[in-house]
């Protein structure tokens, strides 16, 4: 196999990985950011989600449709958490929240086991993603660049969302004044519970789409939960823009780690993060605003 | 009278608002200065940058002829800059004597002796007692400060910053929610305080202003538009203007 | 964080008396009772009593949320279990400060950085930094021996000023060391918690900034209690180790952490002797429910968010509580 | 007063769990402790071995006259927690013997402390060589041992015109097994002619959930045969990544453990092609093995495996040393043990005097879809070669 080749795959195995590290961080990232609540149960959210897409799929859903309905379960499922267990917690300190949320990700990886029991599961995939795809001398599995575009259709509008609409604006604003948005007569109830919904409907997308990715099993959220911390804490608290460059960046490491050093990938990853934060404590876009 | 503390061309923005717009204060030894403006004017701001709550975006912060930009508000409280919350900042859980304590404690020393009792540093406790007898908060001394009223609570914020033994003390609207009673209590309070220090008032009660400042400093936009005894000021017509123009 | 504070600060003669008489009762517990299994069983509550209690120290008092402190007790553990195969088989107070001392200079870099980054931050690094001391003991199979654990760890005579008191392979001899030990780091813990030095960390807790603007160092100080805290974590690494013989990465893991902050939450932050009897209690429990049914996470997770809802000053809140209500 | 009911029910459900009875005590049962995985990677393969152990219990219904009860654990897979398990199974319940055991580094770790537990321990699915004569109370009855599977495959491999002339890429999990069954064959393929792409093989961690990057390893090697020895759970986890990437188009998979059959089944058509040496699958003829399969599935309703069938083999030949000791005397038992033989579904099994290893024949198998079967399997293991157990050896100095 050539260089290149061998390149090829290293770097789109690194966008891949970055990919969904990057949504799942930044429906974290936006939780935080617009309602101050650091969801610990993010990462089983995600798993709900995986989990949520294979019984769709096994039920004879389309994997596309799954993909769309699968992340609004999940939505549901995080307004119920946020209505009934996070508001009564939420005028309390922030450690309170996070020892809550905490307890919620066991409870939720029980759950999981409860229903689905512990063996792996895999979502089922259209023929044609099945297919790999001949790229600069190495073949590429067509469903990881489905997961590519998926990730990048995911983010846009993610974007355009929040840049353009009303409700975007609205959440933005509330994010970096609550004092104004409270005088303009918005709801903060409403936005609290929006930015909740709108994180769990990418941990939901990241579910999915990291279910034939990966495999599925009642502790696949606890991994990624702690690479999540690793890109926002990098990226800056709150900081949108910081945790898509962490993310890719991370990807990009823990990928060529892998391929190089293989047994101490992980612990380079956290050695970069170490580093990193002695040099700048607030992360690489950070600016501390919501500290 | 001396310069305890100027500023020099300070600016602060956040991303592309000025809020500090190159301001050149000063402010002398024994003297009651009131920085007033409209709302938005940048005064908290100003006084975050110099009391290092805020890191400057450029010029800089002179304290007794040495340039104290930008240093951490631990250091800046040991040279005796102190200052209080426009929202009171008191250790909610702690009884009124220990909050007013650990301020002393941290002056006089001692806070690494691990293995004494807390309440047998003679210094501090002396020192605590005086403090509190001063600001007649003596009686309460056992309350824990979450029960106060807001009064006391703003009273006692004041305490623990004098505790620090300030040169300078910085007092970000302290009459904010009080009765008149309160406010005349503490109003006189801190006429007295220029006794030995430096005062700085942020306050909106123009009557308080009027009434106790030896000078007044007027910030807009995050510029100093006039500055002067009290009576200059309110003649000021550049000052009627910027309140009436902003409402 | 004022919900967490304890107003008590007085010593009534009551409490020392009652706590004399619960040392007795634990001195006497081996002799009274003498199946081995039980034995462990409370020496095991002891050692994460000492670790919770630790916890707490970082939690109630200085108001810093470590989710993976059973990390530094892991540490320990590797290392004085490590001293006692490589180094020097027969030394156990050597081997323990050898385990207190290098979980206190890994701790030292890992709080710094910690430190500075702010509360929130702090949290989320402690369970990042967990993670990797987790990878790096589960995967360094060569001197930690990865998941199949460090095994066959000897057990050194315990010997005071020359005299041999019994072996620490003894589950008897072992529990009275662990006991007394912890005892001692109650009350060393004690002291210093109501120290000038304790008071900053309860400043600290209460309101960080204002702390700062009383001219607290507060990175200093947080970086301080972080310390102490993973010394005392190190210590009962050290116990762990001795009284189980091996150790494997499980202990470390973030299941297990959450355990310890169960721990605190059960017996109450703020107190020092609530997390100890948390800790008897969840072990109790764990012991207990495990047998009897797999969905031990839905249990921890459904008890740590109950407690949070309605009981978050636990045991001792409970205590209070009762108390107040009886007056009523 | 919200929060006083609260905490009253918060205390009921407590007290709740307090009041429960330990389990009623029948009349002086014959416990034995049954320590399996029941969470974590291999959970499936604890629940066969479990049932394999129950229905050798039913079997035999009684031991000396009294009752069987059998006391499961859950290790988890991690040696530690399986030690405080096996602690408290022998301390505080009293079990006479354990058996069971998933994973060779919870073996090791329950042997090495076995003199302090002082029972007889006997194994039944694990695998690496340092079980031959570790301690006179640690038996291993049930799976091959890695050198077996390591001769197993390397003669499979030259015995298979398309196996034969391939360079492996070599790939483990990360633990006791994973290191033993890697080195093994590597040694013997290197004797033996095959050529290996990277002799410091690959060890990946057992939470690797990802294998894109050793996939891309694997490709960027150039090699045409991928020797791989995972946990089964994980085979299928692999394989249809692997497949994913293409390389089941050019390349063939040697596993040193042979998947099971339930797993294969989530796997689907990413699972065909993988050789591998086992003792048993449900290929095997033989009217023992026929009569065996068709009770399990009446039982359980699930694929007979190896991993129910070896530790139904090890069951047996625990409860008959029992038997044939007449005791719970630890060091009477472990006697009884010794040399003792079981004719079970993959044939005459013997228990070395020597050794306290079992001796028995392997069998090479590829999968492939299955032909119609009872037991609605879609992939089945077929048997493509029988080596008799001498040929297997263990090393000369235990024969």
């Amino acid at each position: 196999m050539s260089f290149t080749a061998i390149a090829v795959d290293i770097i789109l195995n690194s966008l891949v990985l970055g990919g969904v590290l990057l949504i799942v961080a930044i429906g974290l990232n936006i939780i935080y950011g617009l309602s101050r609540v650091m969801n610990l149960a993010h990462g089983s959210l995600y798993a709900l989600g995986a989990y949520a897409g294979f019984t769709l799929v096994a039920s004879g859903l389309n994997y596309f449709a799954a993909l769309l309905v699968a992340p609004l379960l999940i939505a549901v499922v995080g307004l119920i958490i946020e209505r009934v267990i996070i508001v009564p917690v939420r005028k309390r300190s922030i450690v309170y929240t996070l020892i809550l949320t905490y307890g919620l990700m066991f409870f939720l990886d029980g759950l999981i086991k409860y229903f689905w029991g512990n063996e792996p599961r895999f979502i089922e995939l259209p023929q044609f993603m099945r297919q790999t795809l001949p790229i600069a001398g190495t073949h590429y599995p067509v469903f990881r660049l489905v997961t590519l575009l998926t990730t990048a259709v995911a983010m846009i509008g993610l974007m355009l969302f929040l840049g353009k609409t009303k409700l975007g604006i609205i959440l933005r604003a509330a994010s970096s004044i609550p004092e104004m948005v409270s005088c303009m007569g918005i709801n903060m109830t409403f936005v609290h519970a929006g930015a909740f919904a709108l994180g769990c409907v990418l941990a939901g997308i990241a579910g999915v789409i990291s279910g034939p990715l990966y495999t599925i099993d009642p502790i696949m959220g606890h991994e990624m939960l702690i690479s999540s911390f690793v890109v926002i804490v990098i990226g800056g608290l709150g900081s949108l823009r910081g945790a898509v460059l962490a993310a890719f960046l991370i990807g990009l490491v823990q990928t060529l780690a892998e391929f190089f050093v293989t047994d101490l990938a992980m612990v380079i990853v956290y050695m970069m993060m170490a580093l990193i934060l002695a040099f700048m404590p607030r992360g690489l876009l950070g600016e501390g605003r919501f500290e | 009278m001396t310069t305890i503390l100027s500023t020099k061309s300070l600016h602060k923005h956040f991303g592309g608002v000025l809020a500090v717009n190159d301001v050149n204060a000063e402010f002398k030894a024994r003297q009651l200065r009131s920085i007033i403006g409209p709302n938005g004017a940048g005064k908290t701001t100003f006084i975050n940058v110099i009391t290092g709550k805020l890191p400057a975006s450029s010029g800089a912060v002179v304290f007794q002829e040495q340039d104290v930009t930008n240093r951490p508000a631990h250091v800046l409280v040991r040279l005796g800059i102190c200052r209080t919350f426009q929202i009171t900042s008191i250790f909610m859980g702690l009884s009124v004597f220990e909050n007013v304590r650990i301020a002393a404690q941290t002056e006089i020393g001692g806070s690494l002796r691990v293995f004494s009792a807390r309440e047998g540093l003679k210094n501090v406790n002396t020192k605590t007692w005086e403090i509190l007898h001063r600001l007649e908060l003596k009686d309460k001394a056992d309350v824990p400060s979450n029960n106060l009223a807001h009064g006391d609570q703003r009273l006692l914020e004041v305490a623990m910053a004098l505790a620090g033994d300030p040169k300078i003390l910085f007092l970000d609207e302290p009459t904010a929610g009080m009765s008149p009673a309160e406010t005349e209590h503490i109003a006189q309070l801190i006429k007295g305080l220029t006794d030995t220090i430096a005062v700085v008032l942020v306050e909106h009660d123009m009557d308080v202003v009027m009434r106790i400042s030896d000078e007044i400093t007027v910030l807009d936009q995050g510029r100093i538009i006039a500055e002067g005894s009290p009576r200059t000021i309110q003649d000021n017509e550049l000052v009627k203007e910027a309140y009436l123009g902003h409402g | 964080m004022s919900e967490m504070v304890t107003k008590r600060r007085s010593t009534h003669p009551m409490k020392i008396v009652a706590l004399l008489i619960v040392v007795t009762c634990l001195t006497l517990f081996p002799f009274v009772v003498t199946n081995r299994f039980y034995i462990s069983l409370v020496n095991e509550m002891l050692i994460y009593g000492l670790l919770a209690m630790s916890l707490d120290v970082l939690l109630g008092y200085t108001g810093l949320l470590s989710f993976m402190h059973n990390a530094y007790l892991g540490l320990g553990a590797y290392v004085v279990g490590l001293f006692l195969i490589h180094v020097a088989p027969s030394s156990l107070w050597l081997a323990l400060l050898a385990g207190v001392v290098v979980t206190s200079v890994i701790a030292l870099p890992v709080g710094w950085v910690q430190v500075r980054t702010g509360g929130l931050a702090f949290a989320l690094l402690t369970l990042a930094f967990g993670m990797m001391f987790y990878t790096i003991v589960w995967k360094w199979y060569s001197l930690t021996g990865g998941d199949d654990g460090l095994m066959g760890v000897p057990h050194p005579d315990i010997q005071v000023l020359g005299i041999t008191l019994g072996s620490s392979g003894n589950p008897t001899t072992m529990y009275l060391l662990s006991l007394c030990i912890v005892f001692i780091c109650f009350l060393l813990t004690w002291r210093i918690i109501h120290s000038p030095f304790g008071a900053v960390l309860e400043a600290i807790r209460e309101n960080e900034e204002r702390a700062s603007f009383v001219g607290i160092n507060v990175r200093r100080y947080k970086l301080y209690g972080w310390m102490y805290a993973c010394m005392l974590a190190g210590v009962s690494g050290g116990l762990f180790i001795l009284y189980r013989g091996y150790i494997g990465p499980t202990t470390m893991s973030a299941f297990a952490g959450a355990g310890v902050l169960m721990m605190v939450l059960v017996g109450g932050m703020g107190s020092l002797w609530g997390p100890i009897v948390g800790a008897g209690i969840f072990i109790f429990m764990q012991d207990y429910i495990s047998t009897m049914t797999e969905h031990w996470e839905l249990f921890v997770g459904l008890v740590v968010i109950m407690l949070v809802l309605f009981l978050p000053r636990g045991f001792i809140g409970l205590g209070d509580y009762l108390t107040r209500f009886r007056k009523e | 007063m919200k929060k006083a009911f609260l905490t009253t029910i918060l205390c009921v459900i407590a007290g709740a769990f307090l009041m429960v009875p330990n389990q009623a005590i029948a009349k002086d049962p014959v416990k034995i402790g049954v320590i399996v995985p029941l969470s974590g990677i291999v959970a499936q393969g604890g629940e066969e071995m479990k049932m394999g152990i129950q229905m050798a219990a039913e079997e035999k219904g009684t031991l000396l006259g009294r009752p069987i009860e059998l006391i499961v654990e859950d290790t988890q897979v991690k040696p530690p927690v399986a030690v405080s398990k096996a602690e408290k199974l022998v301390f505080k319940d009293g079990c006479k013997a354990l058996i069971g055991v998933f994973s060779s580094g919870v073996g090791l770790a329950i042997a090495k402390n076995i003199d302090r537990l002082n029972v007889p321990f006997l194994t039944t699915h694990v695998m690496t060589t340092k079980f031959y004569g570790l301690n006179p109370l640690v038996f291993r009855s049930g799976q091959l041992a890695n050198d077996q599977t390591a001769v197993g495959n390397v003669k499979g491999i030259l015995a298979t015109p398309d196996l034969k002339d391939r360079t492996y890429y070599v790939l483990v999990h990360d633990y006791a097994w994973g290191h033993d069954a890697g080195q093994r064959f590597v040694d013997l393929a290197k004797k033996n002619g095959i050529k290996i792409a990277n002799e410091d093989f690959d060890k990946a961690p057992i939470k690797t959930k990802d294998w894109s990057s050793y996939i891309s390893k694997i490709k960027a090697s150039g090699a045409d045969g991928v020797y791989i020895a995972l946990i089964t759970n994980v085979i299928p986890v692999f394989a249809k990544q692997a497949y994913d990437f293409g390389i089941q188009k050019y390349a063939r998979i040697v596993s040193g453990a042979a998947p099971g059959p339930v797993e294969l089944e989530a796997g689907g058509e990413a699972c065909v092609g993988i050789f591998g040496a086992s003792d048993w699958c449900w290929d095997v003829d033989n009217p023992i093995s026929d009569k065996w399969e068709s009770d399990f599935w009446k039982k359980f309703k699930t694929i007979p495996s190896d991993a129910a069938c070896h530790s139904y083999v090890g069951a047996m030949n625990l409860f008959n040393g029992i038997e044939k000791a007449g005791s719970t005397d630890p060091q009477e038992i472990a006697d009884a043990l010794r040399g003792i033989s079981f004719n079970g579904p993959y044939g005459e099994v013997r228990i070395s005097a020597k050794d306290n290893c079992m001796r028995n024949s392997a069998v090479l198998t590829e999968t492939k879809l299955a032909p119609p079967n009872p037991y609605d399997a879609k992939i089945y293991m077929k048997v493509l070669h029988t080596f008799p157990a001498e040929e297997l050896g263990p090393p000369a100095k235990w024969n």
